[in-house]
């Protein structure tokens, strides 16, 4: 049961693990830049097409699986690895393939300030990256997505550490890894005991049980909760969301693609391929959607506080990442799915045109910018219709997946997160124009940011020096041509929908489309009275919700927590074991050789030297021996 | 049966010859009178001494197994094999003496070797002796020479103390020996051994008391806790290959005693001397290891290894069994190789350094690394290494108890090589990690090297094929039962 | 007269010995007690010997006999040795060596 | 083919030693070439061994049997099944790696090089022999020329005596190389105390006939008996296979012992342990086996999260990876307890892939020691930029450690997570996943010290060489392998199936 869809998928997932094998092996034609970059472009580009293929040639509802034995165990095979083409994974496959071969493409332009060696290494990491994820996106069962998972992971940590030498990246690497390797335990769990439960790892045959209803419910809602929990993880939910502003610390375009289009959505996707797992399990279900809101909220708030921007977008990330996780919990996977790809091409395009700034003014803080538009026109233009998309303005990719979520909730019956969703799509109006008011248009000299940020934005200082007070303008062709295809990408998406409308399981009310559009308006507006007109003073804002600030300055202190755990718990702990490993148990090993060596020095005074003391040892030694006689005879 | 004077050549071949070669060795002795204060002469009598006993060695294998004087006097497998240990040991002790620069072995050689001689003699004849009086005998003909021996050195300051201390201990245990000789005559009513069974059967207490007193004495010979006090003092002060001809071959004899008194022959009766052997053999494994710890010479060091090596033997000793005997037996050999080798190259070490602590070792693996291999080889099998004959050694006297349900030993025994190879360990680190205080590689006379290759050999042969061995030690031991 | 009377003496002998061997000062004194404990022994064979009825027990008296002497000639000589090497012959100040 | 191939692998190394030892006297490169061609000898026997071994047939093959003593049933009979001929398989990597490794050896070359051959004789004569007693034999070879090799190419490290117990360490002298080189050699031959007498009473109690694991294989023991021999093999082995708390002595070792040393024991002599409780402790006593899992496999969850925790406690490069040995180990021996195929196809698979690793490890820590002339881990800093094939390296090795996929590590801990969920002890599934999230802790927060962080202020280290000539073959040899087997486990697997699913029918089908 395959057909040129797998194959096709097959492709296109090949092409980047050759580019990588190509890059990692070859040591000198790495350490050349350039050229290995191009290469590796062209095999993204090559994994685009085929990934598109796939997607055209999959037929609707069939399924393609290509399956290889990896791991035998008890005579047969208990584990495979493969690709598993259908709906979903073949357009999340191009959604990857598109953003990976526009941002390897972006990357060129962005890093030009690297040296070769460097520009090698990033590169790999980037094929790796494509590799895995798409890995993940065609896993045919859990083992092979646990195994992409925690390889996306790892380049998602290379990557963050790429300028190692800066003590904020090395620590937002390992940051990030721990984070989600504290999840990924959930998730690890999760898999062993569903596979003690099902007795597979396979997505078709346990769905197969599933939908025969041959999976015993009991015990089951505790799996899917392990399940989610790499989910938390990954995709940034509360409270292990605290990884993914840090990640910020890494090259932009890596922000792009990793932490905003493809990999922190691995979470959301992974629990849209597992609907019919989840759906056993309402409780688990209702927990994903409440966390999802609340995360959604958090970020929302804290992203108005932000000053840098790529901050700024990151929590945004967050933000729209709760949202998903929503509609999945109300039982609606398809409008999360849905959303999920529209914001991958979306936020991408906000990441890469944020980069396109950053790279001009060499600082990723608002404060420097301001009045931008008019130097590099065509970041302004592609940057707004992003955020357009973002706030969820009609004729644009976020609106309509954006409302199908609105509705999924309402739907699903769950008043509370809908509620919530209302406010933060207003904040994020309000939060994304803020940005575009203050970065494009505001002039510096006219806003002094009455918003001091908590943490000092971090200064790429050595481009600053490489290109001190050169004048700002357009970036290179390189860079401007990605952010034209989303842009268009975002538009185009914007148009069809409105148009050619997706078919949803539910129906919306009438009143939610103009509900969910004066929101935005309303957050639009209220970000241009503060930032660009100046009618409502900003302070003055801010000093309105005074308490709640300061609090998202700090981040509602759970990054402290998390510092705290680290430093008390993990650190103090082993200390602790490390002292009685040591004096304890090492000690006690001491003590008794030590009591060996001076039973010898005690014994051996006996040997007195006087010979009749000898003559006394052959006297008792009698003497026992007679009483022993005496006593075998009685 | 009565031999005729035929027979009687045939049976005592080794021991007339013996007799012979000691009056050769006296009276060559006595018409070549050294020159006085010739240092370093080649003595005439101990060449002759040794050449005499490669012969008788060869000789005992002419011998055929017999009995004579109505069987007061048997040649059966064991007695063989003793009689070929204590003559191959001898050799080898007085190969390593030949040589020996001190003023009295060139001044005096002949009355060394003519006491030497005549200690053998006695052993010889123990090694046969199936009757008491014939034993004792024996037994005091082998004694009284090494308390001379060991006095040999007598303008030194010590070895006279070391002559009085062994000599007070001994014949304060012979007295004992023969006190308890006396109990068992009186409750026999006669005095030939194999009618021991039946006086044990009788279970008559003096025959217990008598049998225990020769037990304390017999502990005395083999230098078993606690009656091992003689052996450190007196083999550090007595001439070095004369101490690891001490250190094997009456402990040899011990042993061949105690086999023909307390096992040969008894039977079921002879578990009555389990508990008491095993506690024997725990408490001298123990101590001997534990006092060796902390010792600094290297000649006491080995001295107390080898009062718990007596332990171990005593191990084998203790399952009171067939395969007990062979494996004891075979400890013996692997015993006299390897601690006869290591005494050699103390010798070696001392007659250059002029000193028998650890520190004279310091870096000999640089500065010659053969003696250092050797000397690493011996330790290895003193301490029970596999591919040098300890290791089998100490595994098949294990094996014996273990097959005697004597788990509890073995494992004290196990435990305890660990302190041994602490002990060993330290000297190999003075050889091999330390670094020398001198560069210039040690001295070593050929007839010394030879002495100390023959021993490698064995230890290594032994430990690579034992095979062989172990089915000569059954055999030796098959005839007691 | 018993067999047990001969033997109990010889007991009490060997022990006086014993107890001469360890507790004198004199090294000649500790050969002396040697020397009792050996003739406790000969009562013994002797007393045996009487009551068995065979004579083994007098052969191995004469042997006792023999060896006794040669082990206190052997004994003196080894004394005079030391007196001669260290002016002493109190048994408590001979222990160079020893541990 | 009738070459006695196994008895090539075993001897080999020992043939090239005594060449070292008398041929080579101050002739460096001559020492050096012999014993890589020792080494390269034992690679080639037993990369063919694995090759040709029959895996349909499964069983034991390429056996070869020679009377040593009939008169007590003592015979050198050898054999591999799938478990031992994937041992033999690493140790010949890692040798061979290590004759790299330990290239750059200075003083007295000629006799490192013949004892660490004499070594591995040992190890390859434990894992082929099936004779008990030639196997415990060997296996005191394999032990005792640490001794020497620590004693004196060793390092010393520094550790205060203190605590309640400080007048001991003092008196026993602390953190000293001889301290280490005595306290390894005397613990691993208490433990083998244990063995013999374990070894001797099944002898014995198979009424002294043969001391042949074929043999013996098939008595049936009485339960008594069976439980105590089983603790006694337990404690012995266990002890070289770090159990906790008799684990002691490999932290010191480890750290003291010169590179091409540690990397041996920790990478294969470690994994003896595991294998003789496997092999001879479970095999020859299943009830016992089964009564004891409950013990074995607690202590080893103690190990996993123990050993992870001390790691992360100390300061010393080689120490973290000592613990780290430590912790892997537990996974190693809670694989074995779990009584299941995957459980034990995992348990073997880690000792393999942990002796790699650990192998690897060990091999850098050699080379910054060399370069850096430091193994305080939080004063250096920032190495990436100037050795970046070490830092890959080390990364590579320390991804795996934490258990990332497609290396190695992952499946050999994926698996025996498996197996301990269906045991009958579920809970150890969490302590044992625990540790592989505290090892990534400690190993990132290491790599992104030394490594991936920022550059250390201090002058010595401003300019390093990065790896060069022979010590990229110890590299790359064992990355390679690190990488291949975590991507393709059918490798390792499938002949160690054939090995592991016929104990655990017996084990359990009892």
């Amino acid at each position: 049961m395959m057909n040129d869809a797998g194959l096709f998928a097959l492709v296109s997932l090949l092409l980047p693990a050759l580019s990588f094998l190509v890059l990692a092996v070859v040591y000198p034609f790495r350490r050349l830049g350039r050229p290995a970059a191009w290469f590796s472009i062209a095999c993204a580009a090559g994994s685009l097409a085929a990934a598109a293929l796939a997607w055209d040639a999959h037929a609707d509802g069939d399924v393609s699986r290509l399956l290889w034995a990896w791991l035998p165990t008890g005579g047969e095979v208990l584990a495979t690895v493969g690709v598993l083409a259908d709906a979903q994974s073949t357009v999340m496959l191009t959604l990857v393939a598109l953003v990976a071969f526009l941002v390897q493409l972006y990357s060129i332009g962005y890093l030009s300030d690297e040296s070769p060696p460097a520009l090698g290494r990033y590169y790999v990491y980037q094929s790796l990256f494509a590799f895995s994820m798409m890995g993940l996106v065609l896993a045919p069962n859990f083992l092979q997505l646990f195994i992409c998972w925690e390889l996306v992971g790892l380049c998602s940590y290379l990557l963050i550490g790429f300028w190692y030498q800066r003590p904020s990246a090395a620590r937002a690497a390992v940051k990030a890894f721990w984070i989600t390797k504290a999840g990924d335990v959930g998730l690890l769990i999760g898999i062993v005991l569903l596979w003690r439960h099902t007795g597979t790892f396979d997505f078709f045959e346990m769905r197969g049980l599933a939908e025969s209803g041959a999976i015993p419910l009991a015990g089951l809602s505790l799996i899917t909760f392990f399940i989610y929990l790499g989910a938390v993880g990954k995709s940034a939910q509360f409270p292990l969301h605290i990884w993914l502003p840090d990640a910020m610390e890494g090259p932009t375009p890596v922000s792009a693609l990793i932490h905003a289009a493809t990999m922190v959505t691995a979470g959301v996707y992974m629990l849209v391929r597992t609907e019919w797992l989840f759906a056993l399990t309402p409780d688990v279900l209702l927990i994903v959607a409440f966390v999802g809101a609340f995360t959604a909220l958090l970020a929302a708030v804290l992203a108005c506080v932000q000053d840098d921007i790529k901050r700024v977008l990151a929590y945004s990330t967050v933000s729209q990442l709760g949202y998903m996780m929503t509609a999945i919990g109300a039982g609606y996977a398809a409008a999360g799915f849905l959303h999920l790809l529209t914001h991958g091409v979306f936020k991408a395009l906000l990441f890469l045109g944020a980069g396109a700034l950053i790279h001009a003014v060499h600082s990723n803080d608002l404060k420097d910018m301001g009045g931008l538009a008019r130097r590099m026109p065509q970041t302004a233009i592609v940057f707004v219709i992003g955020t357009l998309s973002l706030a969820g303005i009609p004729f644009f990719a976020g609106f309509l997946s954006k409302e199908g979520i609105l509705g999924a909730t309402l739907a699903g019956g769950l008043m509370a997160p809908f509620a919530v969703l209302m406010l933060v799509a207003f904040l994020t109006a309000f939060y994304m124009f803020r940005v575009v008011f203050l970065a494009l248009f505001a002039s510096r000299a006219m806003h002094a940011s009455p918003l001091q940020p908590a943490d000092a934005s971090p200064i790429h200082h050595d481009a600053v020096e490489a290109t001190h007070g050169s004048p700002v303008h357009d970036p290179p062709a390189t860079m401007v041509l990605p952010l034209w295809i989303l842009a268009i990408g975002s538009v185009g998406i914007g148009l069809y929908f409105t148009f050619v409308h997706p078919e949803e399981e539910f129906v919306n009310p009438g009143w939610l489309m103009p509900a969910a559009v004066v929101t935005a308006v309303a957050g639009i507006a209220l970000a241009w009275m503060a930032y660009q007109k100046r009618s409502i003073d900003a302070a003055g804002l801010a000093n309105a919700f005074a308490p709640i600030r300061t609090a998202a300055l700090r981040r509602f202190w759970l990054d402290d927590l998390f510092e705290g755990i680290y430093n008390l718990v993990f650190l103090g702990f082993s200390k602790l074991v490390g002292w009685i490993d040591r004096y304890l148990v090492d000690g006690v090993l001491n003590a008794l050789s030590a009591w060996t060596l001076t039973a010898g020095d005690d014994v051996r005074t006996i040997q007195s030297g006087k010979a009749q003391d000898y003559v006394y040892g052959v006297a008792v030694g009698l003497l026992v021996l007679l009483l022993w006689a005496r006593w075998v005879l009685a | 049966m009565r031999g005729t004077a035929y027979e009687l050549l045939r049976l005592l071949l080794p021991e007339v010859t013996l007799v012979g070669l000691a009056i050769l060795v006296l009276v060559a002795g006595l018409i070549s009178r050294p020159s006085t204060g010739a240092q370093g002469q080649r003595p005439i009598a101990g060449w002759m001494t040794f050449v005499g006993l490669l012969a008788i060695f060869g000789l005992t294998f002419f011998i055929r197994e017999g009995s004579l004087f109505g069987a007061t006097f048997v040649l059966d497998g064991l007695a063989m094999f003793a009689k070929r240990l204590f003559l191959a040991a001898a050799a080898l002790s007085v190969l390593g003496s030949l040589t020996n620069p001190q003023y009295p072995f060139a001044r005096r050689a002949t009355e060394y070797h003519f006491a030497l001689l005549v200690s053998l003699l006695g052993m010889l004849v123990l090694a046969s002796a199936r009757e008491l009086i014939l034993l004792f005998v024996a037994f005091e003909l082998m004694s009284i020479p090494l308390f001379l021996l060991t006095g040999f050195l007598k303008k030194d300051a010590v070895a006279p103390e070391a002559a009085l201390k062994f000599f007070l201990v001994g014949t304060a245990s012979s007295a004992i020996i023969v006190y308890g000789l006396s109990f068992i005559y009186g409750v026999m009513g006669g005095t030939m051994v194999e009618s021991i069974p039946r006086a044990l059967a009788s279970g008559h207490p003096l025959m217990m008391l008598g049998m225990a007193l020769l037990l304390a004495g017999l502990g005395f010979k083999i230098a078993a806790f606690p009656f091992h006090m003689w052996a450190p003092d007196t083999y550090e002060a007595a001439s070095t290959p004369f101490v690891a001809w001490l250190s094997v071959a009456p402990k040899a004899a011990g042993f061949i005693a105690l086999i023909r008194l307390y096992i040969e022959g008894v039977g079921p009766e002879a578990l009555v001397w389990m508990p008491v052997v095993s506690v024997l053999a725990g408490m001298t494994i123990v101590t001997g290891n534990l006092m060796a710890i902390p010792q600094q010479n290297v000649k006491r060091l080995l001295a107390y290894s080898g009062v718990a090596h007596i332990g171990y033997m005593l191990v084998g000793f203790a399952a009171l069994s067939s395969s007990g005997v062979a494996m004891m037996l075979f400890y013996l050999v692997a015993y006299m190789f390897g601690n006869m080798g290591a005494f050699f190259v103390v010798e070696a070490v001392a007659r250059s350094e002029q000193s028998d602590g650890i520190d004279a070792y310091r870096g000999l693996a640089q500065r010659s690394p053969l003696l250092a291999l050797a000397m690493l080889i011996f330790l290895l099998s003193l301490g029970g290494i596999p591919f040098v004959a300890g290791f089998w050694a100490k595994l098949y006297v294990f094996l014996a108890a273990v097959e005697s349900g004597l788990y509890g030993l073995v494992f004290l025994g196990a435990v305890l090589t660990v302190v041994a190879l602490y002990y060993y360990l330290l000297v190999a680190r003075s050889m091999y990690i330390d670094a020398p205080t001198r560069r210039e590689s040690v001295p070593v006379p050929g007839l010394l090297g030879a002495a100390i290759a023959i021993c490698a050999l064995g230890v290594v042969g032994m430990g690579v094929y034992p095979g062989p061995w172990v089915d000569v030690a059954i055999r030796a031991a098959s005839s007691l039962f | 007269m018993g067999l047990n009377a001969y033997l109990t003496l010889a007991a009490v002998v060997f022990c006086i010995g014993l107890f001469g061997v360890m507790s004198r000062r004199n090294t000649i004194g500790i050969l002396l007690g040697i020397e009792l404990m050996l003739n406790a022994v000969n009562i013994n064979l002797v007393a045996f010997s009487r009551f068995v009825g065979n004579v083994d027990g007098m052969i191995f008296t004469v042997f006792t006999i023999c060896i006794t002497v040669s082990e206190a000639a052997l004994g003196l000589a080894i004394v005079i040795l030391l007196f001669r090497v260290r002016r002493t012959v109190t048994a408590d100040h001979l222990d160079l060596l020893k541990g | 083919m009738n070459i006695p191939v196994l008895s090539v692998m075993t001897w080999a190394p020992l043939v090239a030693a005594v060449v070292v030892m008398f041929f080579a006297r101050h002739r460096p490169l001559l020492v050096r070439w012999a014993s890589l061609a020792g080494a390269t000898v034992s690679l080639v026997a037993s990369v063919w061994v694995y090759w040709a071994y029959d895996r349909a047939a499964a069983g034991f093959q390429f056996q070869e049997e020679i009377a040593v003593v009939p008169s007590l049933g003592i015979s050198y009979l050898v054999a591999v099944d799938g478990m031992s001929a994937l041992m033999c398989l690493l140790t010949s990597i890692i040798i061979f790696a290590g004759v790299f490794a330990s290239w750059t050896v200075k003083e007295r070359s000629q006799e490192f090089y013949a004892l660490l051959l004499v070594l591995v004789t040992g190890v390859y004569g434990v894992f082929v022999s099936l004779d008990l007693f030639i196997f415990f034999l060997f296996y005191e070879i394999a032990v005792l020329p640490m001794y020497l090799l620590i004693g004196i190419w060793g390092s010393s490290g520094e550790v205060r005596p203190q605590g309640i117990f400080g007048w001991a360490m003092g008196r026993t002298g602390v953190g000293t190389k001889e301290y280490a080189a005595m306290k390894l050699t005397l613990y691993l031959l208490f433990g083998s105390a244990f063995i013999l007498v374990g070894i001797l009473a099944l002898y014995v109690a198979n009424g002294s006939q043969s001391f042949s694991f074929l043999v013996l294989e098939q008595v049936q023991f009485d339960p008594t008996l069976q439980s105590w021999t089983f603790l006694a093999f337990y404690i012995g082995f266990g002890i070289l296979a770090g159990i906790w708390p008799l684990h002691t002595w490999s932290p010191d070792g480890h750290a003291s012992a010169p590179t091409a040393v540690s990397m041996l024991h920790a990478g294969v002599l470690m994994k003896l342990g595991a294998y003789g409780v496997v092999r001879v402790g479970m095999a020859l006593l299943p009830d016992a086996a089964v009564d004891w899992a409950w013990l074995v496999g607690t202590i080893a969850c103690i190990n996993i999260v123990y050993g992870a925790l001390s790691a992360m406690a100390q300061t010393d490069l080689k120490y973290v990876i000592a613990y780290s040995s430590v912790s892997h180990m537990g996974v190693v021996m809670l694989g074995a307890a779990t009584l299941t195929p995957t459980g034990l196809n995992g348990s073997v698979f880690q000792m393999f892939a942990h002796g790699i690793m650990t192998g690897l490890f060990f091999a850098l820590v050699g080379l910054v020691y060399e370069k850096a002339h430091s193994r305080e881990i939080f004063k250096m800093g920032g190495f990436a930029t100037m050795m970046p094939g070490i830092a890959t390296a080390f990364t590579i090795g320390g991804l795996s450690s934490l258990g990332l996929p497609a290396t190695a590590g992952f499946v050999a801990e994926f698996l025996t997570f498996l197996g301990a969920w269906s045991s009958a002890y579920q809970w150890w599934l969490f302590p044992a996943v625990i540790g592989a999230f505290l090892t990534s802790i400690y190993v990132l927060r290491v790599a992104k010290q030394i490594f991936w962080g920022p550059k250390s202020e201090d002058p010595h280290f401003q300019h390093l060489p990065d790896a060069v000539g022979t010590e990229w073959a110890a590299l790359g040899i064992l990355v390679f392998v690190l990488v291949v087997f975590g991507v393709m486990p059918s490798l390792a697997i499938a002949p160690v199936d054939t090995a592991t699913v016929p104990l655990v029918e017996r084990l359990t089908g009892r």
